[in-house]
Protein backbone atom coordinates (compact mmCIF):
# COMPACT_ATOMS: atom_id res chain seq x y z
CA UNK A 1 0.00 0.00 0.00
CA UNK A 2 1.44 3.54 -1.00
CA UNK A 3 0.05 6.79 -0.70
CA UNK A 4 0.22 10.12 -3.18
CA UNK A 5 -0.40 13.00 -2.32
CA UNK A 6 -1.16 16.26 -4.30
CA UNK A 7 -2.20 19.47 -2.83
CA UNK A 8 -4.89 21.76 -4.54
CA UNK A 9 -5.16 25.33 -3.24
CA UNK A 10 -6.77 23.86 0.43
CA UNK A 11 -7.66 20.75 -0.52
CA UNK A 12 -5.30 17.06 0.18
CA UNK A 13 -5.78 14.67 -2.37
CA UNK A 14 -4.75 11.42 -1.34
CA UNK A 15 -4.35 8.42 -3.99
CA UNK A 16 -4.50 4.59 -2.61
CA UNK A 17 -2.08 2.43 -4.46
CA UNK A 18 -2.45 -1.20 -3.33
CA UNK A 19 -4.41 -3.41 -0.86
CA UNK A 20 -6.06 -2.00 2.00
CA UNK A 21 -6.80 -4.17 4.86
CA UNK A 22 -6.26 -3.62 8.82
CA UNK A 23 -2.70 -4.54 8.39
CA UNK A 24 -2.36 -1.39 6.34
CA UNK A 25 -4.88 0.57 7.86
CA UNK A 26 -2.30 0.61 11.02
CA UNK A 27 0.15 1.91 9.01
CA UNK A 28 -0.90 4.57 7.05
CA UNK A 29 -3.18 6.12 9.57
CA UNK A 30 -0.30 8.31 10.90
CA UNK A 31 1.18 8.88 7.86
CA UNK A 32 -1.81 10.32 6.61
CA UNK A 33 -2.43 12.26 9.34
CA UNK A 34 0.67 14.07 9.87
CA UNK A 35 0.65 15.04 6.17
CA UNK A 36 -2.69 16.76 6.85
CA UNK A 37 -1.59 18.76 9.77
CA UNK A 38 1.55 19.26 7.76
CA UNK A 39 -0.16 20.84 4.42
CA UNK A 40 -2.92 22.31 6.19
CA UNK A 41 -6.06 20.69 4.44
CA UNK A 42 -9.06 21.61 5.29
CA UNK A 43 -10.76 19.56 2.68
CA UNK A 44 -9.78 15.61 1.72
CA UNK A 45 -10.50 14.11 -0.99
CA UNK A 46 -9.98 10.17 -1.51
CA UNK A 47 -8.72 8.81 -4.29
CA UNK A 48 -9.33 4.92 -5.00
CA UNK A 49 -8.34 4.84 -8.59
CA UNK A 50 -5.55 2.13 -7.37
CA UNK A 51 -7.24 0.31 -4.86
CA UNK A 52 -6.53 -3.31 -5.72
CA UNK A 53 -8.47 -4.51 -2.55
CA UNK A 54 -10.24 -3.03 0.34
CA UNK A 55 -12.16 -4.56 3.57
CA UNK A 56 -13.91 -2.83 5.88
CA UNK A 57 -10.84 -1.70 7.51
CA UNK A 58 -10.79 0.86 4.71
CA UNK A 59 -14.37 2.45 5.86
CA UNK A 60 -12.42 3.01 9.78
CA UNK A 61 -9.90 4.77 7.95
CA UNK A 62 -12.30 7.22 6.11
CA UNK A 63 -14.42 8.10 9.16
CA UNK A 64 -11.65 8.34 11.83
CA UNK A 65 -10.35 11.22 8.76
CA UNK A 66 -13.83 12.49 8.46
CA UNK A 67 -13.94 12.91 12.24
CA UNK A 68 -10.56 15.06 12.17
CA UNK A 69 -11.37 17.03 9.29
CA UNK A 70 -15.42 17.79 9.78
CA UNK A 71 -14.13 19.45 13.17
CA UNK A 72 -12.35 22.27 11.80
CA UNK A 73 -15.62 22.53 9.08
CA UNK A 74 -13.43 20.66 6.37
CA UNK A 75 -15.20 18.23 3.63
CA UNK A 76 -14.24 14.55 2.76
CA UNK A 77 -15.28 12.87 -0.75
CA UNK A 78 -14.20 9.74 -2.63
CA UNK A 79 -13.47 9.63 -6.04
CA UNK A 80 -13.06 6.34 -8.52
CA UNK A 81 -14.70 3.71 -6.24
CA UNK A 82 -14.73 0.36 -7.34
CA UNK A 83 -18.35 -1.51 -7.47
CA UNK A 84 -17.43 -3.98 -4.36
CA UNK A 85 -16.26 -1.20 -2.62
CA UNK A 86 -19.01 1.24 -3.18
CA UNK A 87 -21.43 -1.41 -1.80
CA UNK A 88 -19.05 -1.70 1.23
CA UNK A 89 -19.55 2.14 1.95
CA UNK A 90 -23.25 1.87 1.18
CA UNK A 91 -23.29 -0.90 3.31
CA UNK A 92 -22.11 1.03 6.45
CA UNK A 93 -24.19 4.21 5.26
CA UNK A 94 -20.84 6.08 4.72
CA UNK A 95 -22.37 8.47 1.84
CA UNK A 96 -24.08 9.99 4.82
CA UNK A 97 -21.54 12.07 5.91
CA UNK A 98 -19.10 11.74 2.74
CA UNK A 99 -19.87 12.82 -0.51
CA UNK A 100 -19.03 9.89 -3.87
CA UNK A 101 -17.84 12.19 -7.24
CA UNK A 102 -16.58 10.31 -10.43
CA UNK A 103 -13.49 12.50 -10.39
CA UNK A 104 -11.09 15.07 -9.40
CA UNK A 105 -12.31 17.91 -10.97
CA UNK A 106 -15.79 17.33 -10.03
CA UNK A 107 -15.20 16.46 -6.38
CA UNK A 108 -12.65 20.19 -6.56
CA UNK A 109 -16.18 22.06 -7.89
CA UNK A 110 -18.30 20.59 -5.17
CA UNK A 111 -16.03 21.15 -2.38
CA UNK B 1 -19.26 -37.97 -9.07
CA UNK B 2 -18.61 -34.16 -7.91
CA UNK B 3 -15.46 -32.87 -7.77
CA UNK B 4 -13.63 -32.49 -4.05
CA UNK B 5 -10.57 -31.16 -2.64
CA UNK B 6 -9.66 -30.11 0.53
CA UNK B 7 -7.27 -27.52 2.39
CA UNK B 8 -6.26 -26.71 5.93
CA UNK B 9 -3.91 -23.72 6.65
CA UNK B 10 -3.15 -22.50 10.14
CA UNK B 11 -0.65 -19.13 10.74
CA UNK B 12 0.41 -17.10 13.67
CA UNK B 13 -2.24 -14.46 14.36
CA UNK B 14 0.31 -11.40 12.67
CA UNK B 15 -1.42 -8.58 10.51
CA UNK B 16 1.09 -9.66 7.77
CA UNK B 17 -0.76 -12.74 7.41
CA UNK B 18 -3.76 -11.31 6.39
CA UNK B 19 -2.88 -10.98 3.10
CA UNK B 20 -1.37 -14.29 2.95
CA UNK B 21 -4.42 -15.78 3.95
CA UNK B 22 -6.93 -13.59 0.94
CA UNK B 23 -3.95 -15.08 -1.80
CA UNK B 24 -4.72 -18.53 -0.34
CA UNK B 25 -8.32 -18.98 -0.14
CA UNK B 26 -7.85 -17.41 -3.60
CA UNK B 27 -5.56 -19.85 -4.93
CA UNK B 28 -7.51 -22.76 -3.50
CA UNK B 29 -10.52 -21.46 -5.19
CA UNK B 30 -9.32 -21.00 -8.69
CA UNK B 31 -9.79 -24.37 -9.07
CA UNK B 32 -13.59 -23.40 -9.42
CA UNK B 33 -12.76 -21.52 -12.31
CA UNK B 34 -14.30 -18.11 -10.55
CA UNK B 35 -15.38 -14.94 -12.32
CA UNK B 36 -13.24 -11.88 -10.97
CA UNK B 37 -16.11 -11.07 -8.71
CA UNK B 38 -16.64 -14.16 -7.18
CA UNK B 39 -12.35 -13.90 -6.06
CA UNK B 40 -13.24 -10.71 -4.72
CA UNK B 41 -15.80 -11.89 -2.46
CA UNK B 42 -14.20 -14.64 -0.92
CA UNK B 43 -11.07 -12.60 -0.54
CA UNK B 44 -12.96 -9.81 1.62
CA UNK B 45 -14.74 -11.92 3.51
CA UNK B 46 -12.23 -14.16 4.47
CA UNK B 47 -10.10 -10.85 4.99
CA UNK B 48 -12.80 -9.80 7.68
CA UNK B 49 -12.72 -13.11 9.42
CA UNK B 50 -9.04 -13.63 9.54
CA UNK B 51 -8.87 -9.97 10.76
CA UNK B 52 -11.42 -10.45 13.40
CA UNK B 53 -9.35 -13.72 14.78
CA UNK B 54 -6.20 -11.46 15.37
CA UNK B 55 -7.47 -8.03 16.66
CA UNK B 56 -10.89 -9.61 18.75
CA UNK B 57 -9.96 -13.00 19.35
CA UNK B 58 -5.98 -12.84 20.38
CA UNK B 59 -6.47 -9.32 20.70
CA UNK B 60 -2.26 -8.50 21.41
CA UNK B 61 -1.37 -12.18 22.27
CA UNK B 62 -0.36 -15.00 19.62
CA UNK B 63 -1.69 -17.59 18.15
CA UNK B 64 -3.01 -19.88 15.69
CA UNK B 65 -5.48 -18.67 12.86
CA UNK B 66 -7.10 -22.11 10.94
CA UNK B 67 -8.43 -22.10 7.84
CA UNK B 68 -10.26 -24.62 6.31
CA UNK B 69 -11.73 -25.16 2.74
CA UNK B 70 -13.81 -27.77 1.28
CA UNK B 71 -14.45 -27.96 -2.73
CA UNK B 72 -17.97 -30.42 -2.73
CA UNK B 73 -18.95 -29.57 -6.68
CA UNK B 74 -19.46 -25.96 -7.22
CA UNK B 75 -19.49 -24.82 -3.46
CA UNK B 76 -16.73 -23.89 -1.80
CA UNK B 77 -16.58 -24.01 2.51
CA UNK B 78 -14.22 -21.94 4.21
CA UNK B 79 -14.11 -22.28 8.06
CA UNK B 80 -12.03 -19.60 10.36
CA UNK B 81 -11.34 -20.87 13.73
CA UNK B 82 -9.54 -19.11 16.30
CA UNK B 83 -9.20 -20.35 20.12
CA UNK B 84 -9.57 -16.53 21.29
CA UNK B 85 -11.19 -14.83 23.98
CA UNK B 86 -15.05 -15.25 21.98
CA UNK B 87 -17.55 -13.54 21.62
CA UNK B 88 -20.21 -12.24 24.03
CA UNK B 89 -23.20 -11.88 22.24
CA UNK B 90 -22.86 -12.96 18.87
CA UNK B 91 -26.61 -11.47 17.68
CA UNK B 92 -25.45 -8.17 18.75
CA UNK B 93 -21.70 -8.78 17.36
CA UNK B 94 -23.39 -9.58 14.13
CA UNK B 95 -25.69 -6.28 14.05
CA UNK B 96 -23.92 -3.77 10.94
CA UNK B 97 -22.28 -0.99 12.74
CA UNK B 98 -21.69 -2.83 16.32
CA UNK B 99 -18.17 -2.82 17.16
CA UNK B 100 -16.27 -3.13 20.59
CA UNK B 101 -13.35 -1.66 19.42
CA UNK B 102 -14.03 1.80 17.91
CA UNK B 103 -10.54 2.77 19.63
CA UNK B 104 -9.21 1.31 16.81
CA UNK B 105 -11.32 2.44 14.54
CA UNK B 106 -12.83 -0.60 13.73
CA UNK B 107 -16.06 -0.08 11.49
CA UNK B 108 -18.13 -2.84 12.78
CA UNK B 109 -19.37 -3.52 9.61
CA UNK B 110 -17.02 -6.95 9.51
CA UNK B 111 -19.92 -9.41 9.85
CA UNK B 112 -22.25 -7.64 7.36
CA UNK B 113 -19.58 -7.85 4.61
CA UNK B 114 -19.22 -11.15 5.31
CA UNK B 115 -23.22 -11.55 4.88
CA UNK B 116 -23.22 -9.65 2.10
CA UNK B 117 -20.59 -11.45 -0.16
CA UNK B 118 -20.97 -15.07 1.17
CA UNK B 119 -24.25 -17.12 0.59
CA UNK B 120 -24.01 -19.14 4.14
CA UNK B 121 -22.20 -17.44 6.80
CA UNK B 122 -23.00 -19.48 10.44
CA UNK B 123 -21.03 -17.90 13.84
CA UNK B 124 -20.11 -20.28 16.80
CA UNK B 125 -18.87 -18.66 19.82
CA UNK B 126 -17.56 -19.48 23.34
CA UNK B 127 -16.07 -17.29 26.12
CA UNK B 128 -12.40 -17.94 26.60
CA UNK B 129 -12.74 -20.72 23.69
CA UNK B 130 -12.35 -19.40 20.62
CA UNK B 131 -14.93 -18.25 18.00
CA UNK B 132 -15.26 -20.81 14.14
CA UNK B 133 -16.70 -18.75 11.01
CA UNK B 134 -18.57 -21.21 8.94
CA UNK B 135 -19.00 -19.57 5.26
CA UNK B 136 -20.16 -21.08 2.08
CA UNK B 137 -19.58 -19.68 -1.56
CA UNK B 138 -21.91 -21.16 -4.53
CA UNK B 139 -19.90 -20.57 -8.04
CA UNK B 140 -22.04 -20.32 -10.79
CA UNK B 141 -19.15 -20.45 -13.50
CA UNK B 142 -19.08 -23.90 -13.76
CA UNK B 143 -22.82 -24.16 -13.79
CA UNK B 144 -22.52 -22.52 -16.98
CA UNK B 145 -20.00 -25.17 -18.91
CA UNK C 1 14.14 -9.34 17.80
CA UNK C 2 14.60 -11.21 14.69
CA UNK C 3 11.28 -11.43 12.51
CA UNK C 4 9.55 -14.87 12.88
CA UNK C 5 6.56 -16.08 11.51
CA UNK C 6 5.03 -19.54 10.72
CA UNK C 7 2.42 -21.62 8.89
CA UNK C 8 1.52 -24.60 8.01
CA UNK C 9 -0.86 -26.27 5.24
CA UNK C 10 -1.86 -29.40 4.49
CA UNK C 11 -4.14 -30.52 1.27
CA UNK C 12 -5.18 -33.67 -0.63
CA UNK C 13 -2.65 -35.64 -2.53
CA UNK C 14 -4.25 -34.09 -5.46
CA UNK C 15 -2.17 -33.11 -8.32
CA UNK C 16 -4.02 -29.98 -9.24
CA UNK C 17 -2.77 -29.28 -5.62
CA UNK C 18 0.77 -29.23 -6.84
CA UNK C 19 0.73 -25.18 -8.07
CA UNK C 20 -1.64 -24.15 -5.21
CA UNK C 21 1.23 -25.78 -2.57
CA UNK C 22 3.74 -23.30 -5.19
CA UNK C 23 1.98 -19.89 -4.70
CA UNK C 24 0.93 -20.94 -1.20
CA UNK C 25 5.00 -20.97 0.16
CA UNK C 26 5.74 -18.22 -2.92
CA UNK C 27 2.64 -16.07 -1.02
CA UNK C 28 4.30 -16.42 2.63
CA UNK C 29 7.57 -16.43 1.66
CA UNK C 30 6.67 -12.88 -0.03
CA UNK C 31 7.84 -11.30 3.48
CA UNK C 32 11.13 -11.66 2.98
CA UNK C 33 11.60 -9.39 -0.11
CA UNK C 34 12.71 -12.03 -1.91
CA UNK C 35 14.16 -11.31 -5.76
CA UNK C 36 12.23 -13.34 -8.37
CA UNK C 37 14.90 -15.51 -8.64
CA UNK C 38 14.65 -16.82 -5.40
CA UNK C 39 11.12 -17.22 -5.92
CA UNK C 40 11.66 -19.64 -8.61
CA UNK C 41 13.75 -21.50 -6.35
CA UNK C 42 11.70 -22.27 -3.73
CA UNK C 43 8.83 -22.70 -5.66
CA UNK C 44 10.63 -25.29 -7.99
CA UNK C 45 11.88 -27.30 -5.10
CA UNK C 46 8.49 -27.18 -3.19
CA UNK C 47 7.17 -28.84 -6.92
CA UNK C 48 9.63 -31.29 -6.54
CA UNK C 49 8.89 -32.12 -3.43
CA UNK C 50 5.16 -32.07 -3.24
CA UNK C 51 5.14 -33.90 -6.58
CA UNK C 52 7.43 -36.75 -4.29
CA UNK C 53 4.65 -36.96 -2.27
CA UNK C 54 1.81 -37.11 -4.49
CA UNK C 55 3.14 -39.68 -6.61
CA UNK C 56 5.87 -41.72 -4.85
CA UNK C 57 4.25 -41.34 -1.36
CA UNK C 58 0.58 -42.03 -1.83
CA UNK C 59 0.76 -43.93 -5.20
CA UNK C 60 -2.44 -44.23 -5.92
CA UNK C 61 -4.13 -43.68 -2.95
CA UNK C 62 -5.49 -39.93 -1.78
CA UNK C 63 -3.17 -38.71 1.58
CA UNK C 64 -2.80 -35.65 3.22
CA UNK C 65 0.11 -33.57 2.73
CA UNK C 66 1.81 -31.47 4.60
CA UNK C 67 3.93 -28.02 4.29
CA UNK C 68 5.24 -26.44 7.27
CA UNK C 69 7.00 -22.88 6.69
CA UNK C 70 8.94 -20.96 9.14
CA UNK C 71 10.32 -17.64 8.65
CA UNK C 72 13.57 -16.93 11.58
CA UNK C 73 15.17 -13.89 10.18
CA UNK C 74 16.34 -14.04 6.67
CA UNK C 75 16.21 -18.13 6.59
CA UNK C 76 12.71 -19.83 5.55
CA UNK C 77 12.34 -23.29 6.64
CA UNK C 78 10.15 -25.61 4.27
CA UNK C 79 9.18 -29.27 5.41
CA UNK C 80 7.42 -31.53 2.99
CA UNK C 81 5.78 -34.31 4.61
CA UNK C 82 3.43 -37.36 3.71
CA UNK C 83 2.23 -40.42 5.67
CA UNK C 84 2.43 -42.84 2.21
CA UNK C 85 5.10 -45.80 1.65
CA UNK C 86 8.15 -44.21 2.34
CA UNK C 87 11.81 -44.75 0.58
CA UNK C 88 13.62 -47.81 0.75
CA UNK C 89 17.21 -46.34 0.20
CA UNK C 90 17.47 -42.58 0.63
CA UNK C 91 20.86 -42.60 -0.48
CA UNK C 92 20.31 -43.72 -3.65
CA UNK C 93 17.16 -41.60 -4.24
CA UNK C 94 19.04 -38.73 -4.06
CA UNK C 95 21.02 -39.69 -6.60
CA UNK C 96 20.64 -37.75 -9.96
CA UNK C 97 18.69 -39.94 -12.47
CA UNK C 98 17.94 -42.46 -10.13
CA UNK C 99 13.54 -43.22 -10.82
CA UNK C 100 11.80 -45.97 -9.35
CA UNK C 101 9.11 -44.80 -11.86
CA UNK C 102 10.32 -44.79 -15.31
CA UNK C 103 7.14 -45.89 -16.40
CA UNK C 104 5.60 -42.74 -15.68
CA UNK C 105 8.58 -40.57 -17.70
CA UNK C 106 9.97 -39.42 -14.19
CA UNK C 107 13.61 -38.05 -14.75
CA UNK C 108 14.99 -39.14 -11.65
CA UNK C 109 16.11 -35.15 -11.23
CA UNK C 110 13.63 -34.24 -8.38
CA UNK C 111 16.48 -34.50 -5.31
CA UNK C 112 18.90 -32.87 -7.51
CA UNK C 113 16.64 -30.33 -8.20
CA UNK C 114 16.30 -29.84 -4.79
CA UNK C 115 19.52 -29.80 -3.51
CA UNK C 116 20.81 -26.97 -6.61
CA UNK C 117 18.13 -24.54 -5.49
CA UNK C 118 17.70 -24.64 -1.68
CA UNK C 119 20.72 -24.07 0.89
CA UNK C 120 20.06 -27.38 2.57
CA UNK C 121 17.73 -30.45 1.82
CA UNK C 122 17.27 -33.20 4.89
CA UNK C 123 15.39 -36.07 4.03
CA UNK C 124 13.67 -38.04 6.64
CA UNK C 125 12.07 -41.25 5.54
CA UNK C 126 10.39 -44.61 7.17
CA UNK C 127 8.76 -47.19 4.83
CA UNK C 128 5.40 -47.71 5.23
CA UNK C 129 5.28 -44.95 7.19
CA UNK C 130 5.98 -41.82 5.09
CA UNK C 131 8.37 -38.98 4.30
CA UNK C 132 9.55 -35.97 5.32
CA UNK C 133 11.81 -33.26 3.51
CA UNK C 134 13.35 -30.55 5.37
CA UNK C 135 14.92 -27.39 3.20
CA UNK C 136 16.11 -24.28 3.99
CA UNK C 137 16.74 -21.25 1.93
CA UNK C 138 18.79 -18.43 2.87
CA UNK C 139 17.58 -15.00 1.65
CA UNK C 140 20.07 -12.92 0.63
CA UNK C 141 17.84 -9.47 -0.13
CA UNK C 142 16.71 -8.33 3.38
CA UNK C 143 21.00 -8.46 3.84
CA UNK C 144 21.18 -5.46 1.30
CA UNK C 145 18.91 -2.88 3.55
CA UNK D 1 -0.42 -24.91 -19.42
CA UNK D 2 -1.50 -24.50 -23.55
CA UNK D 3 0.20 -25.62 -26.11
CA UNK D 4 0.88 -24.00 -30.02
CA UNK D 5 1.91 -26.06 -33.27
CA UNK D 6 3.27 -24.96 -36.53
CA UNK D 7 4.36 -27.02 -38.88
CA UNK D 8 7.75 -26.02 -41.01
CA UNK D 9 8.44 -28.76 -43.45
CA UNK D 10 8.92 -31.96 -41.59
CA UNK D 11 9.47 -30.14 -38.08
CA UNK D 12 6.73 -29.20 -35.40
CA UNK D 13 7.13 -26.76 -33.44
CA UNK D 14 5.88 -26.62 -30.05
CA UNK D 15 5.33 -23.57 -27.91
CA UNK D 16 4.27 -24.34 -24.41
CA UNK D 17 2.62 -21.61 -22.61
CA UNK D 18 2.17 -21.39 -18.69
CA UNK D 19 3.75 -23.52 -16.23
CA UNK D 20 4.64 -27.06 -16.98
CA UNK D 21 5.09 -29.73 -13.86
CA UNK D 22 3.82 -32.85 -13.26
CA UNK D 23 0.08 -32.47 -13.05
CA UNK D 24 -0.18 -30.31 -16.88
CA UNK D 25 2.97 -32.79 -17.98
CA UNK D 26 -0.02 -35.80 -17.40
CA UNK D 27 -2.43 -33.77 -19.31
CA UNK D 28 -0.35 -32.85 -22.45
CA UNK D 29 1.58 -36.03 -22.80
CA UNK D 30 -0.91 -37.65 -25.34
CA UNK D 31 -2.15 -34.55 -26.97
CA UNK D 32 1.49 -33.87 -28.11
CA UNK D 33 1.83 -37.52 -28.81
CA UNK D 34 -0.99 -37.45 -30.97
CA UNK D 35 0.11 -34.01 -32.88
CA UNK D 36 3.59 -35.82 -33.82
CA UNK D 37 1.60 -38.58 -35.26
CA UNK D 38 -0.68 -37.06 -36.70
CA UNK D 39 1.39 -34.28 -38.37
CA UNK D 40 4.04 -36.75 -39.21
CA UNK D 41 6.71 -34.88 -37.96
CA UNK D 42 9.99 -36.04 -38.36
CA UNK D 43 12.31 -33.56 -35.81
CA UNK D 44 10.53 -31.72 -33.46
CA UNK D 45 11.20 -27.94 -31.05
CA UNK D 46 10.48 -27.13 -28.05
CA UNK D 47 9.91 -23.48 -27.90
CA UNK D 48 10.32 -22.17 -24.31
CA UNK D 49 9.67 -18.78 -24.76
CA UNK D 50 6.08 -18.52 -22.85
CA UNK D 51 6.88 -21.09 -20.12
CA UNK D 52 6.34 -19.27 -16.86
CA UNK D 53 7.69 -22.15 -14.43
CA UNK D 54 8.91 -25.57 -15.12
CA UNK D 55 10.20 -28.61 -12.58
CA UNK D 56 11.66 -31.39 -13.48
CA UNK D 57 8.87 -33.61 -14.86
CA UNK D 58 9.59 -31.10 -17.65
CA UNK D 59 12.72 -32.69 -18.32
CA UNK D 60 10.54 -36.63 -18.49
CA UNK D 61 8.49 -34.92 -21.26
CA UNK D 62 11.28 -33.89 -23.47
CA UNK D 63 13.39 -37.11 -22.75
CA UNK D 64 9.83 -39.01 -23.57
CA UNK D 65 9.22 -37.36 -26.76
CA UNK D 66 12.81 -37.53 -28.05
CA UNK D 67 12.72 -41.56 -27.49
CA UNK D 68 9.51 -41.62 -29.95
CA UNK D 69 11.35 -39.10 -32.45
CA UNK D 70 14.41 -40.48 -32.34
CA UNK D 71 13.50 -44.07 -33.62
CA UNK D 72 12.82 -42.47 -36.65
CA UNK D 73 15.70 -40.52 -37.14
CA UNK D 74 14.55 -37.68 -36.48
CA UNK D 75 16.16 -34.52 -33.81
CA UNK D 76 14.79 -32.86 -30.94
CA UNK D 77 15.79 -29.60 -30.37
CA UNK D 78 14.67 -26.53 -27.67
CA UNK D 79 14.76 -22.92 -28.06
CA UNK D 80 14.26 -19.89 -25.51
CA UNK D 81 15.27 -21.53 -22.82
CA UNK D 82 14.98 -19.51 -19.38
CA UNK D 83 18.51 -19.69 -17.10
CA UNK D 84 16.60 -21.42 -14.63
CA UNK D 85 15.38 -24.52 -16.54
CA UNK D 86 18.81 -24.29 -18.76
CA UNK D 87 20.17 -24.77 -15.18
CA UNK D 88 18.03 -28.07 -14.75
CA UNK D 89 18.70 -29.00 -18.39
CA UNK D 90 22.19 -29.12 -17.54
CA UNK D 91 22.01 -31.26 -14.49
CA UNK D 92 20.17 -33.64 -15.97
CA UNK D 93 22.44 -34.21 -18.64
CA UNK D 94 19.98 -33.47 -21.69
CA UNK D 95 22.17 -31.46 -24.01
CA UNK D 96 23.89 -34.24 -24.46
CA UNK D 97 21.00 -36.05 -26.20
CA UNK D 98 19.22 -32.55 -27.81
CA UNK D 99 20.30 -29.49 -29.26
CA UNK D 100 19.26 -26.10 -27.42
CA UNK D 101 19.79 -23.08 -29.90
CA UNK D 102 18.53 -19.27 -29.47
CA UNK D 103 15.85 -19.26 -32.05
CA UNK D 104 13.54 -21.01 -34.50
CA UNK D 105 15.34 -19.89 -37.77
CA UNK D 106 18.38 -21.40 -36.02
CA UNK D 107 17.10 -24.62 -34.82
CA UNK D 108 15.30 -25.05 -38.84
CA UNK D 109 18.54 -24.48 -40.15
CA UNK D 110 20.73 -27.07 -38.13
CA UNK D 111 17.95 -29.59 -37.84
N1 LIG E 1 -12.99 -13.81 16.23
C1 LIG E 1 -13.57 -12.99 17.14
N2 LIG E 1 -13.24 -13.12 18.48
C2 LIG E 1 -13.80 -12.31 19.40
N3 LIG E 1 -14.68 -11.34 19.10
C3 LIG E 1 -15.05 -11.15 17.82
C4 LIG E 1 -14.51 -11.97 16.78
N4 LIG E 1 -15.05 -11.57 15.61
C5 LIG E 1 -15.89 -10.57 15.90
N5 LIG E 1 -15.90 -10.29 17.23
C6 LIG E 1 -16.71 -9.27 17.91
O1 LIG E 1 -17.75 -8.88 17.04
C7 LIG E 1 -17.70 -7.45 16.81
C8 LIG E 1 -18.21 -7.11 15.44
O2 LIG E 1 -17.36 -7.63 14.46
P1 LIG E 1 -17.30 -6.98 13.00
O3 LIG E 1 -18.68 -6.89 12.47
O4 LIG E 1 -16.34 -7.77 12.19
O5 LIG E 1 -16.77 -5.51 13.22
P2 LIG E 1 -15.34 -4.91 13.63
O6 LIG E 1 -14.27 -5.93 13.36
O7 LIG E 1 -15.19 -3.72 12.75
O8 LIG E 1 -15.42 -4.58 15.08
C9 LIG E 1 -16.26 -7.09 17.07
O9 LIG E 1 -16.12 -5.73 17.40
C10 LIG E 1 -15.91 -8.01 18.24
O10 LIG E 1 -16.39 -7.51 19.47
N1 LIG F 1 7.82 -38.81 -0.83
C1 LIG F 1 8.32 -39.97 -1.33
N2 LIG F 1 7.79 -41.15 -0.99
C2 LIG F 1 8.29 -42.31 -1.48
N3 LIG F 1 9.33 -42.37 -2.34
C3 LIG F 1 9.90 -41.21 -2.73
C4 LIG F 1 9.44 -39.95 -2.25
N4 LIG F 1 10.20 -38.99 -2.81
C5 LIG F 1 11.10 -39.62 -3.59
N5 LIG F 1 10.94 -40.96 -3.56
C6 LIG F 1 11.75 -41.98 -4.27
O1 LIG F 1 12.96 -41.37 -4.68
C7 LIG F 1 13.11 -41.47 -6.09
C8 LIG F 1 13.86 -40.28 -6.66
O2 LIG F 1 13.11 -39.10 -6.49
P1 LIG F 1 13.36 -37.85 -7.44
O3 LIG F 1 14.83 -37.53 -7.44
O4 LIG F 1 12.45 -36.76 -7.03
O5 LIG F 1 13.01 -38.37 -8.91
P2 LIG F 1 11.60 -38.72 -9.61
O6 LIG F 1 10.48 -38.08 -8.86
O7 LIG F 1 11.74 -38.13 -10.96
O8 LIG F 1 11.50 -40.20 -9.60
C9 LIG F 1 11.70 -41.63 -6.63
O9 LIG F 1 11.68 -42.26 -7.89
C10 LIG F 1 11.07 -42.49 -5.53
O10 LIG F 1 11.41 -43.85 -5.67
Amino acid sequence: MQLKYEMIENTLIVQFDGELDHHFAESIRTELDDMISQQRAKNLIFDLSGMKFMDSSGIGVIIGRYKNISKFGGKVSVIHVADKIDKIFHLAGLYSIISKYTNKSEALNRM
Amino acid sequence: MEYKNYMKIEFDSKSQNEAFARVVVAAFASQLDPTIEEITDIKTAVSEAVTNAIIHGYEDNTGLVVVTCRINGNDLEIIIEDKGRGIDNVEQAREPLFTSKPQLERSGMGFTVMETFMDEVEVYSELEKGTTIRMVKKFKSLNVK
